[in-house]
């Protein structure tokens, strides 16, 4: 029998795209399409942060002590100011520094998934097509830094950055500390996923064959290894995303992470958890709650895509 | 199978040398541990002494060789800042940390694999439904924010459980234990939902995963084709093989376990490891910091045995002395 | 009617024996920021080591909270009529050890000899001592290499141990870092003091328990029956723990919980003014600065931008918002308990940035100029906030500040390490001897020998440090004092140092208790009296 | 209607299978119909995506979600048992259905022993103690023909290679001795070598009990040597269905006459090796009317419009308008 739903004309690119399993998997998600906005909207603000912030909580001379304090949507008693979601000690603006507190809390998270993704990959496609020791050792570091905990690791990575770079240029390197330690710590997943399908793809006759007509196999193995690993290395990183995003918070919240004058989501919790039984409730909960939900939307996602790229699992 | 032990034995003895070598290195590098001993009003000339006799100019193979030698005697040295040993401080904090770690990894596997069964086999029903997305929450709530929050409802508002530290313990013989008295079981509480809600959210969420996967294998299909009851099914022939993996990675979370009790302890005052590595870090008192690295690296050796003798255990394949047929 | 009598009589035992044994138990558990370091009581001159250890062990002399010097296991001092050099302790005759032995001239030549080993934390206070001997078993002469007229000042620091006891355990060495056994004092403990250590975990807790046989217990009320500090290191646990009532006292109140706490029926909060300035210290000496964007030159080696920076700084909105009024803005860095301040060192510049900008100007940076600031986050109070207020008021001027914030034990090192790692940062500073010459020698003098050792600023001054040199030798007080005012008038007018305010300190403590804020803060648990029942 | 002895032991009227997606619902079976006599081997053969397995699932009650039975009945000694309870429907498989799947290597539970998995299934059917239980297995095992059944009854099956599993597979089928047995392409996943071992095995063990067989394969070959009557699918559809010599000798319907063309002749003798082109519909493209129409050379008009319903022609049924003796003019029948 025919199924009535093809449709009467050849269907162009979006429309293609619109009707793919994947697309479909997606919009019959209410809760993947609403997390899906919610990150883009989180995203977006994040990267339009100078545009839509009232302040620029990063330039002190804008801060004036005298804001400090300001509960939200309540004219400050000295200034008068009317700050939206509150001001904390500094009198920075809450509202502005989450929108740049999320900018650098996704530059980070972005960044050192995609510093772990290059060298995860790199590794992993390393260690299935050279085989023999090289595989074992790199198979074995992975094995190791997978049963590190990352938190440990970023620490370890903070201390010995810290201990290596000159003072006076800590804080300027503090975002690029942060991105390799908490990019050493996730590396090990993708090596994993990418040497199991190289070792797929190796065995395949296409590889002998391009070996002998004397072409050089890598190119052609990363052809093929490369669209097959793709779907569960994006998986993998929008998890990673999500889990970056938190651990730099995690870090913040040890004291190692970004530097007051730069916060970070996990930077401002931090402050704001002083502020718990004190009364200033919104210094705390709204960086939380949006930390909470970048978090979660990401998370929603992967989720979501990971189901999708698995088939069996549909 | 002995083989296969070895292996992982030799295995384990190569990864504490690397760890000690970063242990020994990151902190001999990092930080001055003359002025911490010292203390404020410490003259140049005294901090001259110090270092010399801490052997701290001795060319850096020296130290590092003395460092092995002496950490493999279960000597880390005297710890800088409280003047102990650092072994006896680790043995005295370590009943702490391994009642928190162990709680919390109970809690977490055996809350973690029954949530995630149920999640898989009524996996569309609405509680599992709820469950699952409950989890996705606890996988985006940062341990530190849990641990703030639980203080903030139960030892403040309620005022139900005690928001800091171990509550009364009981010494048996070098062990202390919080188990036995009411407080030290009322102190537990929030530690160890706080250490073990992540692990468990994560165990719940790959005990799902695995046991779909299983449940489409085709010794499943055809232990229903023999009509074995679904329960029977679920409970023996999908669990069982399920769990195969989960050791694995909830092996490695055990790891994790020990390194989130940093912050758990912490934001609880909990006085075990952690907390020792914390303040360690914070008066860059070496020893005690690579001692603790060390510590946590023999945990790594010690779960990986465990997790592949579980593994001998559990899957035939390896018993046959065959590990390459297990994949 | 002889039996009603009885009878009132029994009941009237009755009820005082009940009232006996409700004061029999009362413990107290004191909650702190952090732990001692150690209880050897010459290992670490530490605040938190001292708080704890001045209740097992005692010195010659006290202080109370208000600061003021009083006897203590010394009942009277004076120097010798005929020898200058020389001071004279007698006793207090009847006290004994925790051990029960009694305490002699002994213990205290063997303490002293003891705190003046290189091993000890506490030989920075007698380095101007020579000899200590013993005159009878009620009298000690301690002999110093010039006159010195301020020696007692520092006796209050040196806590006497038990000759016999540390000689039996071996513990005569204070804390030495190189050995490789546990030193004994370190874990036991053997004072005079009015509590008697039970047991101790490091940055757990503490127990210790009334010395019922305390030899002063007529004169203070010591009605603590066990005291339990507990090292809370967390803030908000710590504020938690007093709120579920888990703790009595606690002694670090952070500035923003106190107003939660004053509000709570069932909890008490003192405040008051705390020994301690805290301040920004300058690279003024360096030819060039590493961490500025400025070439070849130093901009802090100017005065006139030490003096534009101090301009920038708005003292009064640090109060105010950063540390909640819990600051008294100062112009000094000494405060206002020390020998030799006066109201006059204590004012400081009204912000003025048109003023600022211009001065900025006339030495050379119109555009202002970029340097690096380094700020503990975990020693002050709110220092890392102070820090950062700092740098927006700096900036207001053109001065861009990056800031580093890190925790003590790294931030203490770039200052103490030779040369300095760190051109710009923020310290605190209290007197534990009130007198200038403390601050003169640790912060002014330069770096050489046991002088200067945190003055990081690499100011020196040779015409100076001969001044401050002669302060520990002159006996004239008055003329001595002339020379403090002498050297504060230039060094405030050099800039060197850019003081921002004296610490408040809040204890908050259940209402059945009213321990008031010690200057020095440490607390003096033995004067505790529970109030009500 | 009551039913006797002689009365199939499967029925399948109108069997239709559909799988609900969001293009639509595919129809993996279309009213299929067929019988199976007691003591008979039906072959079932086709190309993969031909509904084989999917006949055997809905039989046995396994069709996954979102597969389901959307008409006909299925029934087993003329007892309904497409619309059982599920509980009662679980007594039915092994106790009277039993099937045996495609791999050995992975139809096992590789964790547990072999004399786990033959207790297990053996006491759930019966009321035999677990001394008795094993008694009955090690029979059993010795019946498939493993060698000391007594001692390799404990081993695992990764212990075993992959014929001697297959045996071991076939021994779990039959431990409750069912009236008929589902076999799903039991010999592809195996060693050429062993194929045949393994053919001969489940007939004769099934002529020894008088069970019925269904025998899914895709191999002609199989079929020709171990049926009695063959069924030819074609897109979830029956194209012919009849004796097995007689379909195989002649095949009448276009299809099956391409397929037949497939099979090796042992007497050399090969008049036709003919080679149909194109390729088997996608269950979502199934052209109208007779679904083999796009391929068929033989073509016409009706093939187009009306979907050829099973005919009688002699010994078999076969669904062709070209054997529509009423009519070629595209009237409805």
């Amino acid at each position: 029998m025919t199924v009535a739903s093809t449709p009467p004309n050849p269907p162009g690119r979006l429309a293609r795209i619109w009707d793919s399993d994947i697309a479909w998997s997606f919009r019959s998600s209410p809760v993947t399409v609403v997390a899906t906005v919610l990150a883009l909207l989180l995203v977006a603000a994040a990267v339009a942060a100078p545009l839509i912030a009232p302040y620029d909580p990063f330039d002190p001379a804008s801060l004036d002590l005298s804001d400090g304090f300001s509960r939200p949507m309540v004219p400050n008693e000295i200034t008068g100011k009317v700050f939206w979601l509150g001001s904390d000690s500094q009198g920075r603006d809450i509202f502005s520094a989450i929108l740049y507190g999320s900018r650098v809390s996704l530059l980070v998270g972005a960044a050192s998934v995609l510093f772990s993704l290059v060298i995860g990959v790199g590794l992993g496609l390393v260690a299935g097509y050279v085989g023999g020791r090289t595989e074992a050792l790199i198979m074995r570091v992975a094995d190791v830094q997978l049963s590190f905990p990352a938190i440990l690791v970023a620490l370890l990575v903070f201390g010995v950055a810290r201990g290596l770079i000159p003072p006076a240029q800590q804080e300027q390197m503090t975002l690029l500390v942060l991105v390799v330690a908490i990019g050493l710590s996730n590396w090990a997943q993708y090596a994993r996923t990418v040497r199991g399908s190289t070792l797929v793809e190796k065995n395949k006759v296409y590889v002998d064959a391009a070996r002998l007509i004397g072409l050089r196999a890598w190119p052609v193995m990363l052809k093929h290894v490369l669209p097959n690993v793709a779907g569960p290395v994006l998986v993998i990183a929008t998890i990673n995303l999500a889990l970056a995003v938190i651990e730099e918070a995690t870090l913040s919240f040890l004291g190692v992470g970004m530097p007051p004058t730069q916060p970070s989501l996990g930077t401002l919790i931090r402050f704001g958890q002083q502020y718990l039984f004190s009364g200033e409730w919104w210094i705390l909960l709204f960086p939380s709650l949006v930390l909470v939900l970048l978090a979660l939307s990401i998370n929603l996602f992967g989720d979501w895509l990971r189901d999708a790229l698995n088939p069996k699992l549909r | 199978m002995l083989a296969y032990i070895l292996r992982s034995l030799m295995q384990g003895i190569v990864v504490m040398l690397a760890v000690a070598f970063i242990a020994f290195s990151m902190f001999r590098f990092v930080g001055d541990p003359v002025v911490n001993m010292l203390g404020q009003e410490a003259t140049l000339q005294d901090r001259a002494e110090l270092t010399e006799r801490l052997g701290l100019n001795d060319p850096v193979p020296l130290q590092f060789a003395r460092f092995v030698a002496d950490a493999a005697q279960g000597d880390f040295g005297i710890s800088y800042r409280q003047g102990r040993k650092v072994s006896s401080l680790i043995l005295e904090r370590l009943p702490a940390t391994v009642e928190l770690a162990v709680l919390s990894a109970i809690f977490a596997f055996v809350t973690g694999i029954a949530l995630g069964v149920y999640a898989a086999i009524r996996r569309d029903g609405w509680i599992a439904n709820l469950v699952m997305a409950l989890s996705l929450i606890g996988v985006s709530l940062p341990t530190f924010l849990i641990g703030i929050g639980l203080i903030y409802i139960f030892a403040v508002e309620l005022r139900w459980l005690p928001s800091f530290g171990r509550g009364d313990t009981v010494a048996v013989g070098w062990w202390t234990t919080g188990l036995l008295t009411t407080s030290g079981l009322k102190s537990l509480v929030m530690p160890v939902l706080t250490l073990g809600f992540l692990q468990l959210t994560l165990i719940m969420r790959l005990v799902r995963s695995e046991m779909l996967e299983v449940m489409r294998a085709d010794f499943i299909r055809f232990a229903r084709a023999r009509g074995i009851p679904e329960r029977r099914i679920e409970f023996r022939h999908a669990l069982r093989n399920t769990l195969i993996p989960v050791i694995t990675i909830a092996g490695v979370q055990l790891g994790g376990v020990i390194a989130f009790a940093i912050v758990t302890e912490t934001v609880f005052q909990w006085p075990g490891l952690g907390a020792l590595f914390v303040n360690a870090v914070q008066f860059v008192d070496v020893p005690v910091m690579s001692a603790y690295l060390l510590f946590v690296a023999f945990v790594f050796v010690l779960t990986s045995l465990l997790v592949d003798l579980v593994y001998v255990a559990l899957d035939p394949r390896l018993r046959s002395g065959n590990p390459a047929m297990a994949k | 009617m002889k039996a009603r009598v009885f009878g009132l009589a029994a009941a009237l035992l009755g009820v005082s024996l009940l009232a006996l044994s409700a004061a029999e138990a009362r413990p107290l558990k004191w909650a702190a920021a952090g732990d001692a370091l150690t209880i050897d009581p010459h290992g670490q001159n530490e605040g938190p080591t001292t708080s704890l250890n001045q209740h097992i062990y005692e010195s010659l002399t006290e202080r109370d909270h208000t600061g003021k010097l009083l006897p203590l296991l010394a009942s009277s001092w004076r120097v010798l009529p005929d020898d200058p050099t020389t001071w004279e302790f007698k006793l207090v005759s009847g006290v004994k050890f925790h051990d029960g032995s009694p305490f002699t001239a002994d213990d205290v030549v063997f303490s002293y000899e003891r705190a003046m080993q290189p091993t000890s934390d506490f030989k920075g206070y007698l380095t101007s001592v020579e000899k200590v001997s013993k005159v009878d078993d009620q009298t000690v002469r301690i002999k110093t290499k010039g006159p010195n007229p301020l020696l007692v000042n520092n006796t209050s620091s040196i806590r006497i141990m038990s000759k016999a006891w540390a000689e039996k355990n071996n513990a005569t060495k204070a804390q030495d870092f190189k050995n490789k056994e546990e030193n004994f004092a370190v874990r036991n403990a053997n004072g005079t003091g009015p509590f008697i250590l039970v047991s101790r975990e490091a940055d757990v807790k503490t127990v210790m328990k009334r010395n019922d046989a305390y030899w002063n217990k007529d004169k203070v009320p010591l009605e603590i029956t066990e005291l339990t500090l507990v090292p809370i290191k967390q803030d908000a646990t710590r504020v938690a723990a007093l709120l579920s009532g888990e703790v009595d006292f606690v002694q670090d109140v952070p500035v923003q919980d106190i107003a939660r706490l004053k509000n709570q029926q069932n909890l008490r909060v003192n405040s008051g003014a705390e020994n301690r300035t805290i301040f920004f210290g300058m690279d003024v000496a360096s030819a060039d600065l590493k961490g500025d964007d400025v070439q070849g030159k130093n901009p802090f080696a100017d005065k006139k931008v030490r003096q534009a920076l101090n301009m920038a700084i708005n003292r009064p909105a640090i109060q105010r918002v950063v540390m909640r009024g819990e600051s008294v803005p100062t112009g000094v860095i000494m405060p206002p308990f020390v020998n030799g301040w006066t109201k006059e060192l204590d004012s400081f510049p009204a912000v003025d940035n048109a003023k600022a900008k211009a001065l900025l100007a006339e030495a050379g940076y119109p555009n202002g100029f970029s340097v690096t600031l380094h700020c503990p986050n975990d020693r002050y109070v709110n220092d890392e906030g102070i820090c950062q207020a700092a740098v927006g008021m700096f900036a207001q001027i053109g001065v861009k500040v990056n800031l580093v914030s890190q925790s003590k034990s790294i931030h203490f090192n770039l200052i103490q390490k030779n040369p300095p790692e760190t051109e710009f940062y923020l310290v605190g500073w209290g007197v534990p001897t009130y007198d200038s010459d403390y601050i003169f020698s640790y912060m002014y003098h330069s770096r050489t020998g046991s002088q200067g050792s945190w003055n990081a600023t690499g100011f020196k001054n040779a015409e100076i440090d001969t001044m401050i040199e002669s302060l520990s030798k002159e006996v004239d007080l008055p003329k001595r004092d002339a020379t403090i005012a002498r050297l504060w008038t230039r060094l405030k007018d050099a800039t060197i140092y850019l003081p921002i305010h004296n610490q408040s300190l809040s204890y908050a403590m259940k209402t059945s208790l009213d321990i008031p804020v010690d200057v020095g803060n440490n607390p003096k648990l033995k004067m505790v009296s529970f109030k009500g029942s | 209607m009551p039913h006797e002895d002689t009365a199939p032991i499967l029925s399948v009227r109108d069997l239709t299978v559909e799988f609900v997606t969001r293009r639509g619902t595919l129809r993996a079976l279309d009213r299929i119909s067929f019988d199976v006599a007691r003591g008979e081997v039906l072959g079932v053969v086709g190309e993969s995506g031909a509904g084989k397995s999917v006949t055997g699932s809905a039989i046995i009650g396994l069709i996954d979600p979102p597969g389901r039975i959307a008409g006909g009945e299925v029934r087993l000694a003329g007892e309904r048992i497409d619309n059982l309870p599920p509980e009662a429907m679980r007594k039915v498989r092994g106790k009277r259905i039993g099937m045996i799947f495609q791999d050995p290597l992975t139809s096992l539970n590789p964790l547990y022993r072999i004399s786990e998995q033959l207790i297990e299934t053996i006491r759930v059917h019966t009321d035999l103690d677990a001394a008795q239980a094993r008694a009955r297995a090690i029979a059993l095992l010795d019946e498939v023909g493993i060698p000391a059944p007594e001692k390799r009854i404990d081993s695992y099956p990764h212990e075993f290679s992959g014929g001697m599993r297959q045996r071991v597979v076939i021994a779990l089928a039959l431990c409750a001795e069912p009236e008929f047995i589902i076999a799903d392409e039991p010999t592809t996943a195996l060693d050429v070598s062993v194929q045949a071992q393994i053919i001969a095995l489940i007939k004769s063990l099934c002529r020894e009990r008088g069970t019925s067989v269904m025998l899914v394969t895709h191999d002609m070959g199989v079929i020709a040597e171990t049926a009695d009557r063959v069924a030819v699918m074609y897109a979830g559809r029956i194209a012919e269905i009849g004796p097995v010599r007689d379909v195989v000798k002649e095949p009448l319907h276009p299809y099956a006459k391409g397929l037949m063309g497939a099979i090796p002749s042992l007497e050399g003798e090969t008049p036709r090796l003919v080679q149909i082109p194109g390729s088997m519909p996608r269950l979502s493209a199934i052209p109208q009317g007779c679904a083999f129409n796009p391929r068929c050379s033989q073509v016409y008009a009706r093939c187009h419009v009306e979907r050829p319903e099973l005919i009688a022609v002699g010994s078999r049924k076969v669904a062709c308008h070209l054997y529509d003796t009423r009519s070629k003019s595209g009237v409805a029948a």
